[in-house]
């Protein structure tokens, strides 16, 4: 347990670090750029994988690669229907999102809450984690303060932190990527 | 007067306080859920961020989420839509505990509206006409009995923590009340949290009749004129109109009149809604009072020229009401249909992707909606996705004005009420204004 | 009332012409040029017909084929909108002459006020102000500079025919007369096919202030107030407003009597617009009759609720008017924003597919626009392709809504004049309403 | 020359015949150079990997590009539903146009005024044409009434009345074919 101000804490008191208590959701990556590309990728990844059909469908795309059994050619079909693709206005603490190599069999720590993130348990301590560092699942990697409460967040995995993606002392919103992790890796 | 203000909901009513607020120079926060990210009331706003997965209850009515979103942006107040916590007198109680304006009436004032039993007992103390019923909660089968006996069958029972239908039940004889308060009890309780129930005399074929109030600190009070709001379909308003075709300007200044005093009793601030049952022989009768804004603003709006969501911010910051009541002039007729991503038949909700959106335009028609060609009506939240709104010289006008409006819009992709709503303008009794909240079963069933 | 109506005209005043039929319960034939097959106006109507090629000579202003249109449908009327046939008199006989109501003045009227020389001559023998000028039309430079030395430079040139800019010349002094008279002549001719030329006294920093007036069959003639329509590039309107800034009620009632006389001398039917320069001390003189309505009425229909499309309809069909002048209220403001098929910067036209429309909507705010997404803005015609109209309580309100209205407007794929009004709108002198006719040309050099 | 009345006549007196001064604007239908660069690119991406479908919707198009098992050809279709498809009112004497096939290489007779279409000179007169004749450049075809006054409609080239494809005494409106012609028919 340990106390902390943030930017609006004239009113507080004494704050409560909390375990982490949330199932952080990961974050998937968008088809962007060049479609015939994105097309390729997936076909390469259906040969390799030797399967007969792939389906892929995400706010408004749909991609759909077959293999007829039997056959060598490949069927592929990409439905794609985005007026509404969301305008970036500036929200707090924008990060944008790992690229889609980097997060090849990684796994993303995102935040549970709305609030201010910090890396460390007090402004005169350690992180408690650096990139590089390998941790344990429940590890705690942060805090994010909401409404006076300091919620630790714990590592859902064992692995090497590859990336800190979120600044100490910026609010966070729901779902932000904070960490990059890499189960694979091994000390 | 505020420099930031979150808007602690999602869809149209979300652009429309975004639009307002411009309108003002305040600078907008959008909250929104995973499903959302992509909305138009989330790109509308100078800020935004994300308070949860799809679930209403993860999300938009998640209190701490939605408020750290208001810390971390550091915004003076909130502004709750309607639904969600726009009627949650906790939180907006916790709003002006860390000193974050609710954009709203007091959380006293939602504790004591919210229950619609004590909010009778008020308005009845002061002497005003509200429709017989319980004095207060049922607390047994023989007390609900009693009570029924004494105001004459048919009754309906209700949730004092209700609305929408939930927990209503009407009973036409004696023997039907014990196994009908109990099933409103247990449905009170599933929905709200809160078992209590009381009983009111059961109208045949009441209208729906309700005044816009407008409350500024000092206690001044002033109404702008009614809606009649009888086209239903199981609670649910589908068609609003105002003026009533059933109100003349005597009825008018006195249904007004109680309304405001109505309100007074409760020492009532900001914008509100009081409800009335207007029976066949004209006879009003307090039913409750909603303390938000309502879906069907736009059209007191559109007859008196008050932006009633800069109102609410400007009560909200303080200032005194800028209008008196006699300076409220209603000009012309306004109606609006409320077009849901549902079956027109069968109300199926209609989710998914709108292929194609070209809403109608030119004189005396508003569309207030967050849809637009592409956009994804998702299947968490409410089916409503636009109002088409008309204003004309009378009421023939403003009909004529709806008629070809709902012919110009189109939505594809998703079914919607727009051919219902075509098919109501048509019938014979609506365009004489001959409606009653029954009007909608018998049509739906003939 | 007519059974059926053809829309002699394209776009958004074709829709906007169709809509109130809609709303009258009238039928509706569309004409298009094999360019505007595809249009929104076209697919509005119940019927239409192809009248020709792109080029608006041969389909548009093709008289036969536009006739011939009614004729195999059947129309009782035809409504010219603006622009191609609408100020043609020859048009308006034939209609006459074969039992086919034009919606509009008489043929006479039109002859009569195309004629801004004659029309000033009928205006000022009736004792109304008109600008200094020329009693009548030039004959020669002699003619010019005695007209000219009487009044005193600087002066203007203007074709008897003309409107829009064209055969205009400004001259401030006498060495530069004959050149201009020249060059003015040489223009008429070629654009308008009558070298009729005359002068007025020009006014340095004026405003252009018209009056909407309405006139049914009996003579009975009453005003709508003023519009400004001061802020213009080449004498082509951009932004209009009612009630102008620079007029308070005492000069409304005495331009608007002006008005109605004016018309009243010419014996004038249906509607039209009177139009005035207002210099700096608040003197206003005559300078012509519009016979057609006006791409910007909706800011007068905002502010009277009155629907002048309708109202010409009736008024042709021989109704008297309906509306007393002690009975027409001025609510509020409004304002119009012409929206352009053009680069913002340097006027060039924009023509192209539009891959994104998303028009703002609201309270307070009405788009007029034939214009979709996937809509192509062909280049043959006129590149207004919206209008943008505000209304709001105050000048304040007005101004904060089409603010936030510019800011929602989404056009892609081609260029518009969007950017261009906004920017217009953060304008400090525009803001206090300190404008003249030579706003726009100071606005955009600096 | 000859008189004639039309539905609407009651007031005519004598109509005129006057001979065929329009020239009739040809159909054309078109895929922009964009469109068929990207059908070429699915193709490539088709044959690459062996495919035997490939369907991509975007923003109202829709390009499938199937490739049959054991077949060389590849086969392409694009459907293109642009959100302003004229809507099919009422109008006066529609007429659904020729499909692509008949109208290969095939000569069509437009009406170049807005008006009413006769077949015959008079109505106890015989049609000029009938389907099947044989016709020479110049040869009067039909009359469209306008304002009164009675347009003669010529060929504009030598060759057999394939189809007529507009109804006597019916309206019709300008550019709608009339008649379709095989310029390479012989007698």
């Amino acid at each position: 347990m340990s106390t902390r101000r943030s930017a609006r804490s004239k009113k507080k008191t004494r704050p409560l670090i909390l375990p982490n208590a949330f199932g952080g959701p990961e974050p998937e990556t968008l088809l962007t750029g060049g479609q015939t590309k994105q097309i390729q990728d997936l076909i390469d990844l259906l040969r390799r994988n030797n399967l007969t059909e792939l389906e892929l469908e995400r706010q408004g795309v749909r991609i759909r690669v077959r293999l007829e059994v039997g056959v060598k050619p490949v069927t592929a079909s990409v439905q794609e229907s985005v007026p509404s693709t969301p305008q970036q206005t500036s929200h707090p603490a924008t990060t944008t999102g790992p690229s889609a190599e980097e997060t090849t069999a990684m796994v993303t720590i995102a935040s549970p809450i709305v609030g201010t993130f910090y890396r460390s348990p007090s402004p005169d301590a350690d992180p408690y984690v650096e990139e590089g560092d390998f941790v344990k699942k429940g590890q705690v990697l942060c805090i994010v303060e909401a409404m006076k409460l300091m919620n630790e967040i714990e590592s859902e995995v064992d692995g090497r932190i590859v990336k800190i993606l979120a600044e100490s002392t910026k609010s966070v919103e729901y779902g932000q990527a904070l960490f990059l992790i890499d189960p694979k890796a091994t000390p | 007067m505020f420099k930031k203000v979150l808007i602690a909901n999602r869809g149209e009513i979300a652009l429309r306080v975004i639009r307002a607020c411009k309108e003002l120079g305040i600078r907008t926060v959008a909250i929104h859920s995973e499903a959302d990210a992509a909305s138009l009331h989330v790109r509308a706003a100078d800020e935004k961020v994300c308070v949860g997965p799809p679930e209403a209850a993860l999300s938009y009515r998640n209190i701490p989420n939605v408020l750290s979103a208001a810390e971390i942006t550091g915004v003076d107040a909130i502004h709750p839509g309607y639904g969600f916590l726009s009627e949650n007198a906790h939180f907006a109680e916790v709003c002006e505990s860390i000193g974050i304006k609710f954009i709203g009436p007091t959380s006293e004032n939602i504790a004591m509206m919210g229950d619609k039993a004590k909010a009778r007992e008020i308005v009845a103390k002061r002497g005003l006409p509200v429709t017989p019923g319980s004095p207060g909660e049922l607390r047994s089968e023989e007390d609900a009995l009693q009570a029924a006996q004494k105001i004459g069958f048919p009754v309906i029972i209700k949730a004092t923590a209700g609305g929408g239908g939930r927990g209503m039940r009407v009973v036409n004889k004696a023997g039907d009340l014990g196994r009908a308060f109990q099933a409103a009890q247990a449905e009170a309780k599933s929905t709200f949290g809160n078992e209590g129930v009381y009983l009111e005399r059961y109208f045949l074929e009441p209208r729906h009749i309700e005044v816009q109030i407008l409350a500024d600190h000092r206690g001044h009070v002033i109404h702008l004129g009614e809606r009649d709001c009888s086209i239903q379909r199981r609670h649910q308003k589908l068609v609003e109109e105002t003026p009533s075709p059933a109100v003349d300007e005597k009825l008018r200044r006195e249904i007004g009149r109680v309304a405001v005093e109505a309100v007074k009793a409760a020492q009532y601030r900001n914008v509100g809604t009081v409800e009335f049952l207007l029976d066949k022989d004209r006879n009003f009768f307090f039913m409750e009072v909603n303390t938000r804004i309502q879906v069907e603003h736009p059209i007191t709006e559109m007859v008196t020229g008050i932006d009633l969501i800069k109102e609410q911010i400007r009560l909200a910051a303080g200032h005194p009401l800028s209008i008196r009541q006699q300076d409220v002039v209603l000009n012309g007729h306004s109606m609006e249909c409320r077009i849901n991503a549902e079956d027109p038949e069968k109300f199926i909700p209609s989710p998914g992707q709108i292929t194609k959106y070209s809403a109608p335009g030119g004189f005396g028609i508003r569309v207030d909606s967050a849809m637009e060609s592409g956009a994804i009506v998702v299947p968490h939240y409410d089916s409503m996705i636009a109002k088409l709104i008309s204003h004309g010289r009378d009421r023939q006008e403003s009909m004529a004005r709806m008629r070809r409006a709902l012919d110009e819009f189109v939505i594809e992709g998703i079914k919607t009420t727009i051919p219902l709503h075509r098919r109501i303008l048509d019938d014979p009794d609506f365009q004489k204004g001959h409606v009653s909240t029954t009007f909608l079963d018998r049509f739906l069933a003939s």
